[in-house]
């Protein structure tokens, strides 16, 4: 967008230094300009919000701080709306997006996915659990909302066989336009659990109503969460060389190091990935 | 012919012995101007009145008053012995709720100055309507009555024509035959040949000479000094909101007694 | 015109001639024709996607439900604006007050949280129920998402939001009438209500129309507005395909079309509404634009002998 | 009324009473009183979240903008409104086609998509050039995110979307004018254009306000719709704030309170210009809601004698 | 009094020798229906003529083609040697554009059968607007000359009423006067006192004479037969769209030859 929310971090989370190698595989036009620009639906906490002095962080913005310097350009975090995040990208609005986007084949069509997190979903209910969920085939014949831009449809209708052979009706799948209009749906009542990302299930249930409104499922059998799925940095096909460019860059950061100490920062080591690849999401079902 | 015009209603007047319309000390304010400064006078039924009076002299105030279109400010005026717009009650004078209202004014005709036909209907439509949707006529009957009263104001032809269609003469036409659908005790007209065409005057006087016949009370306000001699039973001249003179138009327009009266007929003519 | 009398004081006169017209009429037809092709042939937009989603059958129930949804709460909002006119109109204070908070309140607050409002009204009041306020007498209680599903809660809160500003438009347009319409009503003893039904709304018809028509096209696409409660009409189906298939533009584009097609369908009975509500009116109806262009020709192709283009359009016969 | 000649044969009665008047207003006031103690009381909702944030300096500069949007973009779009409606009137078909068209296409596509279409030009078009059609030849190109920047786009959208649904409003409203004005204007030798300004317009606009009054309410919260195009107003702050500390409800309510209070604003110049416009009008205006509370608490001062309250509104004079 | 009114273009009409209007074989169709059937006819500089005849036999609608309201389907109009609405260039006659037609419609007055005043503007401003805002005529000149008109057709009192909050009477002579403040050539008038009130026909009628005296045409569509007696030039007499019978009044009035004529004047006297 025009308004760039560019408020850098006031202190890096890691002391990266340049890497030349990584430097060299920046195409020509970024190095002209200096700077890449992000495009990310800003806030979505924990990846991306504010603090209380109104400076951006989150994981997204320390990890493309930490790019940034290996790459020897300026990764540039820009407010954009998910419905018109690819238009931006193609309208030369903005260069690549990193708004915990989860990589999947059917995204591949349109995108190369630089992936840095692998995480799985958790079940978020209402303070006290009245329901009694435990595990995720308690959802099933239940109304769980969810995000729409997210996979968790998606996941959620592939356990319809496994409800079937329970004796019940398949999960009843609401999809609504933002998490917190998900979470305003568990909270009425309009739906019995929502079911979204580990580590903004984690965020709501310590923050909303001060952290009485909703409750985690913990599931023993799962501790990182169901069916984990990639998330990462998402490029546009015919900008394949800045992939290769954010790939080594990324390698770069998890090799000294600089990337665990990111994630340890947001609680968030469960769902790092061992090793970063390209396009690395599969078929959920 | 007669049989068109003559209803129960019309040819039996409640009251023989007691006046058709009686307005005693009518009074009338818009805001702090007088317009009327005590009006008094009868009409008798099957009498035909004519108004007179130089513009802005409040004729058309009076008449509108005695359908309860404006709230009088002080004085009485009833039709066929009853108070319009009020109830007698124990001595005491109360307010009418509208639906008696508009029951009071379904028996007092009325045509316009500007005509004021419903724009959206043709002729039939306009004469139908009140007849229909108010008195619950059959709908065939009266069109039935709608089309021998267009053919009386000599408009047959014009049946299925929207008022924009028709020239200001013929819309004044539709607006009388209107009018006299709904068989009214008494009818009220304001100017109604100002926008007539004069060959079709003749006409319209001959329509309401035959309703004065069948016991029909008419109030005419003109500046027609001819049809007031020929037709009227009774003239009234007005000026600056009180009656000057009134009484037989032999007295008032061949032999007036006051200035006034006099210089206004002296224009006139 | 058709008469071939022509004496030599006939007005056979040669119609004004208008070249600028032509060279407008052709910088505005090169305008589009630029346009059109260059979406078409964009580099960015994929055709191939377009054709897949157009009729897919997810994407056509929605159309179906938006429209469900915009003439059910059409009809219903222009019932209640009715109601609500003649209150705001009424001599009665109470009956004025309350309209006119309706009004304040119903247009004063967005669309949106009307529909969050109605929609997860069960987070404000988890049981409704029937009984003496402020005290603990209640007739009956039953749980608020049962009494009103999704669907329901939005239909109703575009239903009373859309009255409020539709009473603002019947409201003007009962002013627009003539006030000796109101008078010729009173003097043949016609009811209040007969004359506002039968005199004054069918005048104000067409006033009200246009901008009921307005209305009309905007509620259709307000219907988008009820994805926060999720109902899947048809802007939610679209945007629900492309943010997993990312094709964010060809189904904003699949969506235009449809709405371009629904809005056509919803103009039609407009025209004839105000066509019918035009008549006795002296001012004629312009004619649709098709209707020109075909009779422009036809005109065209009989003036064969005139040797430049014209338009004798201005002539009033 | 003052007049103290109490003659025998005054007028002196006892005015209509409306009983049920006052059953329905109580009724009313008790419902209403209900719903703002139930809304106040409801432990759902954080009070100290709403009072928090009412007038956080991000939300009041959101207010601003959306403000200032809102105002440019309606005197612009009446602008264009009134240009399309006398194209639309006029016999020029090349105009008339023309203005057909406009409104088609920006009354038929929604809103959302016309702002993403601004928005995102560069998607379609990196390059904006003046030159020669379908050749090489260009006199001028500049990069069209330079050109235009998102909150101009934003400002584009909104108005050329809304000089579509005002051109309709508009031209109701001209056709609302006796067509006699245009006979007598033209019998005084008026230009069409003197014509139109100071005698249709001027006779059209006591129709035509009301419903622009609807529109600029609606634009108000159309504003919104610019999230997507990142332009930081009132609703867009407020999403922000609350995907962050997760208090919808309490922002959706921060938010409504603003709007409520920017459409009571707003409607303040539509009744005054509504009473300028109805001058000449014998149809009386009627007063708002609090003169009318006023008079009639003053009335009842006056009438001490009275046993039961009654109501005197009905007399004409 | 007569300085008001007298204009240098009214006291010198262009052409002195061949009328100021001439009218030749007018025709006009709506639709199939010829409603003007080839009306020819002339009127000199200072000439009043009477139009008279029957509803619907034309008399608006030919009033209407002279100021080009409605458009002619044959024949020819010109007023002072101009043609209305048409330009004659090398034999042929060419639509002439719409600036023009406003330009001759200056030079023609009418005054119609409705007022037609414009209702958002008070009687001082109904009067001004043109002179303002057509003639580019100063301001506070306009103002004082509308003043002067309003007092000469009595309505000084009321200059800043709105046509709402007068009667019918005055509406209409308001109308009159911003039709003089124009200064037009030729006045047409479309029953100018037919909603006038009877004691200022007379003030109305003085108006016009000193007009016609200053050198003003006049077209006056009535039925009141006495004025046209009085003042009329020229009376014609129409039906069904032709001219019937046309004369000195006191030809035409008291010694009609055509049986319709006579029929039509029995009925109207
Ligand atoms: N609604 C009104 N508000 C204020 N004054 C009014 C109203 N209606 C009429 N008047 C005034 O009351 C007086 C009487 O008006 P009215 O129309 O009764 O006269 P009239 O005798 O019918 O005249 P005319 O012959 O011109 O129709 C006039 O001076 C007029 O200006
Ligand atoms: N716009 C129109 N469309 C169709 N017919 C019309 C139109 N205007 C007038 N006429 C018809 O043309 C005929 C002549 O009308 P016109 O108004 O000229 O008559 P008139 O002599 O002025 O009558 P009046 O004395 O009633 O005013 C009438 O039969 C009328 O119905
Ligand atoms: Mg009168
Ligand atoms: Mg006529």
């Amino acid at each position: 967008g025009g308004t760039a929310t560019s408020a850098q971090p006031e202190k890096p989370a890691s002391t990266t230094s340049a890497d030349p190698a990584v430097a060299a595989a920046v195409p020509e036009r970024f190095k002209k300009a200096g700077v890449i620009k992000v495009a990310s639906d800003i806030p979505y906490p924990p990846l991306e919000m504010f603090d209380e002095n109104q400076n951006l962080t989150g994981l997204d913005v320390d990890l493309a701080a930490a790019l940034g310097a290996k790459l020897g350009v300026k990764l540039e975090l820009q407010k954009q709306a998910f419905d018109s995040i690819i238009p931006s990208l193609q309208s030369g609005k903005n260069d690549i997006i990193m708004s915990g986007m989860n990589d999947t084949p059917e995204r591949q069509e349109t995108l190369n996915f630089v992936d840095y997190l692998h995480a799985g979903f958790s079940i978020l209910v209402r303070e006290g659990n009245p329901e009694n969920i435990t595990t995720v085939l308690d959802l099933c014949g239940k109304t769980v909302a969810v995000q729409k831009a997210t996979v968790q449809g998606d996941i959620l209708r592939s356990y319809e066989q496994q409800c079937k052979d329970k004796g019940s009706a398949p999960v009843n799948i609401t999809e609504l336009p933002m998490e917190t209009d998900v979470q305003t749906a568990v909270r009425s009542g309009k739906a019995s659990a929502d079911v979204v990302d580990s580590a903004v299930a984690a965020y709501a249930a310590k923050t909303a109503g001060d952290g009485k409104t909703f409750d985690i499922v913990r599931d023993p059998a799962n501790p990182a969460g169901y069916k984990p799925v990639y998330t990462g940095i998402g490029v546009l096909k015919k900008d394949s060389e800045l992939s290769q460019a954010l790939l080594l860059a990324m390698e770069s950061i998890i090799a000294d190091g600089s990337y665990d100490k990111i994630l340890k920062k947001y609680e968030l080591s469960d769902y790092t990935v061992k090793k970063t690849g390209l396009n690395l999401g599969k078929d959920t079902k | 012919m007669n049989g068109v015009l003559a209803t129960p209603e019309a040819t039996a007047p409640p009251t023989t012995q007691a006046p058709l319309l009686r307005a005693s000390n009518v009074r009338k304010n818009y805001g702090n101007v007088q317009v009327l400064k005590g009006i008094s006078l009868t009409v008798n039924a099957g009498e035909v009145m004519c108004l007179l009076g130089p513009s802005g002299s409040g004729k058309s105030t009076f008449l509108r008053c005695i359908n309860h279109l404006e709230r009088i400010d002080g004085g009485r005026i009833s039709v066929a012995g009853e108070l319009i717009g009020y109830t007698q009650r124990q001595g005491r004078i109360f307010e009418m709720n509208p639906r008696e209202v508009s029951r009071q004014r379904r028996g007092i005709g009325m045509v316009f100055q500007r005509f004021n036909l419903f724009p959206h209907m043709n002729a039939l439509e306009n004469i139908c309507a009140a007849p229909v949707g108010v008195k619950r006529i059959d709908k065939q009957h009266a069109r039935k009555r709608a089309l021998e009263l267009l053919d009386r104001v000599g408009l047959a032809h014009v049946a299925t024509s929207y008022p924009a269609q028709l020239s200001g003469g013929q819309q004044q036409r539709v607006a009388i035959a209107r009018a006299l659908a709904m068989d009214p005790q008494l009818l009220l007209f304001d100017e109604p040949t100002s926008a007539l065409d004069p060959e079709l005057v003749g006409d319209v006087l001959e329509v309401m000479r035959s309703l004065a016949a069948d016991g029909m009370t008419m109030v005419v306000v003109t500046h027609e000094i001819g049809f007031a001699r020929s037709a009227a039973d009774k003239v009234v001249f007005m000026d600056g909101g009180v009656v000057i003179e009134s009484g037989l138009p032999a007295e008032v327009i061949d032999n007036p007694q006051n200035p006034r009266t006099v210089s206004f007929l002296n224009s006139v003519m | 015109m058709d008469a071939d009398v022509n004496t030599d004081d006939d007005v056979a006169a040669v119609p004004l001639r208008h070249p600028w017209r032509w060279v407008v009429a052709a910088a505005l037809f090169l305008g589009i024709a630029v346009l059109v092709v260059s979406l078409w042939t964009n580099p960015n937009i994929h055709h191939g996607t377009i054709s897949k989603y157009l009729f897919n059958p997810k994407i056509v129930n929605g159309v179906g439900l938006s429209l469900l949804i915009t003439v059910v709460a059409m009809v219903v909002s222009t019932v209640l604006g009715v109601l609500l006119a003649v209150m705001r109109l009424a001599k009665n204070p109470v009956m004025n007050a309350f309209a006119w908070l309706y009004v304040w309140v119903f247009r004063g607050t967005p669309l949106l949280i009307q529909i969050v409002f109605w929609g997860y009204l069960g987070l404000l009041y988890s049981q409704i129920s029937l009984g003496v306020p402020f005290t603990d007498f209640t007739i009956f209680s039953v749980d608020t998402n049962t009494l009103v599903p999704a669907f329901t809660a939005g239909l109703l809160a575009l239903t009373l939001n859309q009255a409020a500003y539709s009473a603002e438009i019947i409201r003007s347009g009962m002013l627009s009438v003539d006030p000796g319409q109101h008078e010729a009503a009173a003097s043949l003893g016609m009811s209040p209500s007969y004359t506002l039904f039968k005199v004054v709304l069918p005048q104000a018809m067409r006033v009200i129309i246009p901008p009921m028509g307005n209305e009309t096209i905007s509620m259709l696409k307000q219907t988008s507005l009820l994805s926060v409660i999720a109902v899947l009409e048809l802007y939610t189906v679209a945007t629900q395909i492309s943010s997993q298939n990312l094709r964010q533009v060809e189904l904003l584009l699949v969506v235009s079309c449809w709405y371009l097609f629904l809005t056509s369908v919803l103009s039609v009975p407009q025209y004839y509404l105000e066509r019918h509500y035009g008549r006795g009116n002296a001012a004629q109806q312009a004619p649709t634009p098709l209707v020109r262009i075909v009779s422009a020709l036809r005109r065209a192709k009989h003036a064969p002998t005139e040797p430049t283009p014209t338009d004798t359009r201005g002539r009033k016969s």
